[in-house]
């Protein structure tokens, strides 16, 4: 049996080439605006992944941000998406989905019934594995799930029989996605990043895409990295961006630095028409002109100052 | 005797704690199995490791519990590890985690999972639902997947309209033959009325108990499938005193999860 | 082309359903002697792996007890063995290993071209890989590698052309070792283990292994490990014992604690004939009853003392 | 004109240590390629990002060199990631290593390599060597590899006793044919008297120089297959006195490494 869809997919040695001509491996200073990294390497049509939801160390701001440029015809890897899809299809920016796990709320689920998005149901343990087939430079990676399902006939993936054991199995297809965004909590100017808890696919992604985006809380100095080498998430040759955005996860929680705004939250969940769509856009997204100004107009320091204080648990994330 | 007043959603927590096994692995899904791994462990299973496909092992999550978080500070407090969600499954996969807890839109006779959409097709489905999520790696990999869901007729249906995670697929062996690992898959499933198994021979749902008080006829009228009838039916015991006082002061004292309709029942 | 000779192999299921029967998930204390360790879990002919050198962070003390037991019919899983394998050979208690990087020195060379062991040419990163897959619960994984040398044709590995991309592509079995050991820096009675440093497949052969023995230079409190759950490398219930051995890497480095002892390691290299070798073992495995006595009598304080002083790097390591 | 002293081995490793590239990425193989690194990164490339099989990227290695740790806490130091194998040849798959350098005991024509064993069968060998290690992935993945050996002409030989790690295999084509990955292969050989390269079109070898005052036909002399001949021979300078201060006095100032056969050359 055979998926019958459309899948993203490169050639290991495309995605190879791609890496050899456009990677710098130069450690120099790649720190700017979250329109300059936006505009400079989200295209049109391109495919994104990120890491971690709208509720965790998601990278919300630089999510608003390609909603604010209003990119066209992304492709995304709904990896534990959850008010990013919905926010991303409101704006007009996304029109195909791997799911995954493809929240919240009716907005999402009404677009999909209405043929605004197109869904491709993956599963989160295949499409994780699909970026690690990506990051091994391998064309695909066997899996034993998957296999009696409905969702693997839409999906790239493929049933060989094992020639070691002669049962079937399935083969997923490598995912290199155009562009991977990260929000982190620190990294230095060169791209070197470190998180303190869970992660998705961290160093998987950065390693298996074009492009790597990265928003910090705080931008340290490199030879913290150095001193202390085991908590290094990302290394800076697969970074193309770093982007300071403290509070970038906002209306989610930073681990150890903040907590969720469930107000903004609630209003987030609360969009169902959209007409409540594009009057959400408008007045948190297009009507501010960047993550400072939202933050200013929108959420402001008292509330800020209220979210750092209930991350009061840090074991684990300092 | 006294009469105890609860709601379905808090039966099925509380039903579905009991279940677990203490010093055992579980991997838990989002929402409620969350909820329910919660309450097991407050109670029942205090060494109990659960497992979350975001990467925590064996977290003792604080309370009150924070909806829709997964990887937030106090639900994954005091992990034994925190890794990635290759690594998560790669525990399943191995046999590593003993139980599975999911929730589910639709499931048929052999335990078969809809979680994606209800009615229509799968380009323009009627109504459409988050998908697998790690749903599927769940149902595939632990031992023994327990299915909670609301005690819906309409969700118990002849054919799932989208199979997103495998329960028996058509029948004994079908999991085997289309590669799936060996001796896994459902095992119970928990609803806000009654306890499902399995019948070993045929992998048909079989009922094995109904809410104390209720006519085990009227439970499963209007299913789509006649599920099998256990030779002796259980009882299924109301929520205790004790798990109510946890759900509803400790656990989700905003009631946002245990909300739902009243029932009552005699102890 | 398909590798032609034997084959350490399990499939996936019959591995499932050996985790299920015999690995624990209930932590209790495991804390034994290395003499209980070795005897309970190390049986004759079992396959074998361990994680890192001779020379740095190695189970040198674990691989000592496995050669005073006697131990007989081991395979080896040869990723880094340095002095490790020669001893073993010497101790009559290893047949076959994989390759691989064979270390050290003429006395294994010798006993390969006499046939006293046999070896499988694969290489780190297959071996790597193979372990990976074992982890992954599948019953291979994909490589670019290992193509097109004469190292194929004594491994396991086969060549399909790959469904995706119509290019052959090397698919190597997963591996499943009977027992594999790791010396690190600190565990729990449970056997919960952190390392500092680099690894080689610390968790991959954890996950992947029937029996895993940890000894550990330090034992601390369950609770150390949930105060910061990103530095735990191995969690209790894939572990079978732990044997508290300080020094237990000695003659090699154990990073942070404590430097190389060339004086020793240069008695190892020394070792060209089998008469030499059968003293070595007589003085310094079989004639001492455990690790404390190796210590005592061949070592003594002023000695560990001075090799602690030398490991003054601390970065990193604590 | 001056008349310099050093060791064959002095010289391979100044002669490799010239062909790197400063802000790239290396893959460094175990023994002589880490001096090698070290010499290159305190006079030539000091932002070289080195890869090392078992998990260390970017380390900033302490001198002297610490003979066979590979993992050891000097020449670790200030690295900027530590983590595994499986890792450390993802960098390398994915095409984020430009160069490799790697030792052999022997090289045929097409630059593949022979470190597993000489003379015999491969059951029972004449003489055993460790075998690939990482050397394989290295010659696999990373764009362009760099082998350095000792200049015997017995090492050159028509066909490599076993083929451990790829070069370009039985010529043009040969290694795309096989599944490696593209535009990979052996792109310098360093020995101990010459230094030479492949042609573009017949992937052959070709010697690109030899060291300054010997004579090209001398060095070649009693190898196992003639090789190619640049239309303009190098001279390779003999090791500069800076080069040689670091190497004898810092890096491996008890002599284990760079002692070898004396050799005297003009400059």
């Amino acid at each position: 049996m055979q998926g019958q869809v459309e899948v993203h997919f490169t050639h290991p040695d495309d995605f190879r080439r791609w890496v050899k001509e456009n990677k710098s491996r130069d450690a120099v200073d790649k720190v700017m605006t979250e329109q300059e990294a936006v505009s400079r390497f989200v295209q049109d049509g391109a495919y994104l992944a990120y890491d971690f939801s709208s509720l965790t160390r998601g990278p919300q701001a630089l999510i608003r941000e390609i909603i604010r440029q209003r990119k066209r015809n992304l492709w995304i890897c709904a990896e534990f998406t959850l008010h990013d899809s919905p926010l991303l299809v409101g704006g007009g920016c996304c029109t195909r989905i791997d799911v995954g796990f493809l929240g919240y709320g009716s907005y999402i689920g009404r677009a999909v019934c209405d043929g605004k998005v197109q869904v491709f149901d993956n599963t989160n343990g295949v499409l994780a594995s699909r970026i690690l087939a990506g990051a091994r430079g391998v064309p695909f990676l066997p899996v034993r799930n998957f296999l009696g399902t409905d969702g693997l006939p839409h999906s790239g993936a493929k049933v060989i029989n094992d020639p070691f054991t002669n049962d079937p199995i399935c083969l997923v297809p490598a995912l290199n996605p155009d562009v991977f965004m990260i929000h982190v909590h620190q990294a230095d100017v060169y791209g070197n990043a470190r998180i303190f808890g869970t992660n998705l696919f961290a160093l998987e992604a950065a390693m298996a895409s074009k492009r790597v985006i990265i928003s910090a809380e705080e931008i340290i100095e490199p030879m913290e990295f150095r001193k202390d080498p085991g908590r290094t998430t990302i290394p800076f040759f697969l970074v193309d961006a770093v982007v300071h955005l403290p509070f970038g996860a906002y209306p989610g929680a930073m681990p150890g630095r903040y907590e969720i705004d469930l107000e903004h939250v609630d209003r987030l969940n609360a969009i169902q028409t959209e007409a409540q769509m594009q009057d959400h856009l408008e007045r948190y997204i297009y009507g501010v002109k960047d993550h400072l100004e939202f933050l200013e107009k929108h959420v402001g320091w008292p509330k800020l100052k209220e979210l750092m204080q209930k991350a009061s648990i840090k074991e684990g994330y300092q | 005797m006294a009469v105890v007043e609860f709601t379905d959603t808090e039966f099925m927590i509380c039903s579905a704690a009991r279940l677990l096994e203490d010093r055992k692995t579980v991997f838990v899904g989002w929402g409620m199995p969350q909820v329910v791994a919660i309450l097991a462990e407050r109670l029942y299973t205090p060494h109990l490791v659960q497992l979350f496909e975001f990467g925590a092992v064996g977290p003792q999550s604080l309370t009150p519990f924070i909806r829709g978080t997964m990887g937030g500070p106090s639900n994954i407090y005091r992990s034994l590890q925190w890794i990635n969600m290759n690594w998560a499954f790669s525990y399943a996969a191995t046999g590593y985690i003993d139980y599975g807890m999911l929730g589910a839109a639709q499931v048929d006779q052999y335990g078969n999972l809809n979680s994606t959409f209800l009615g229509g097709t799968y380009e323009q489905p009627g109504r459409r639902f988050p998908g697998s999520g790690g749903g599927n790696e769940a149902a595939s990999f632990v031992w023994k997947t327990i299915v909670v869901l609301k005690h819906e007729a309409r969700r118990f249906v002849e054919k799932v309209d989208f199979l997103t995670s495998p329960g028996y697929l058509d029948g004994p062996g079908a999991r085997e033959r289309a590669g799936l690992p060996k001796d896994t898959g459902p095992w119970r499933v928990v609803t806000s009325k009654a306890l499902f198994g399995f019948d070993e021979k045929t992998k048909k749902m079989r009922l094995l108990g109904v809410l104390k008080g209720l006519d085990p006829k009227e439970v499963i009228q209007g299913m789509g499938f006649t599920p099998l009838m256990a030779e002796k039916l259980l009882e299924l015991e109301p929520p205790e005193d004790a798990e109510l006082r946890l759900l509803r002061e400790h656990i989700d004292p905003s009631g946002i999860i245990i909300r739902g309709e009243k029932m009552r029942a005699e102890r």
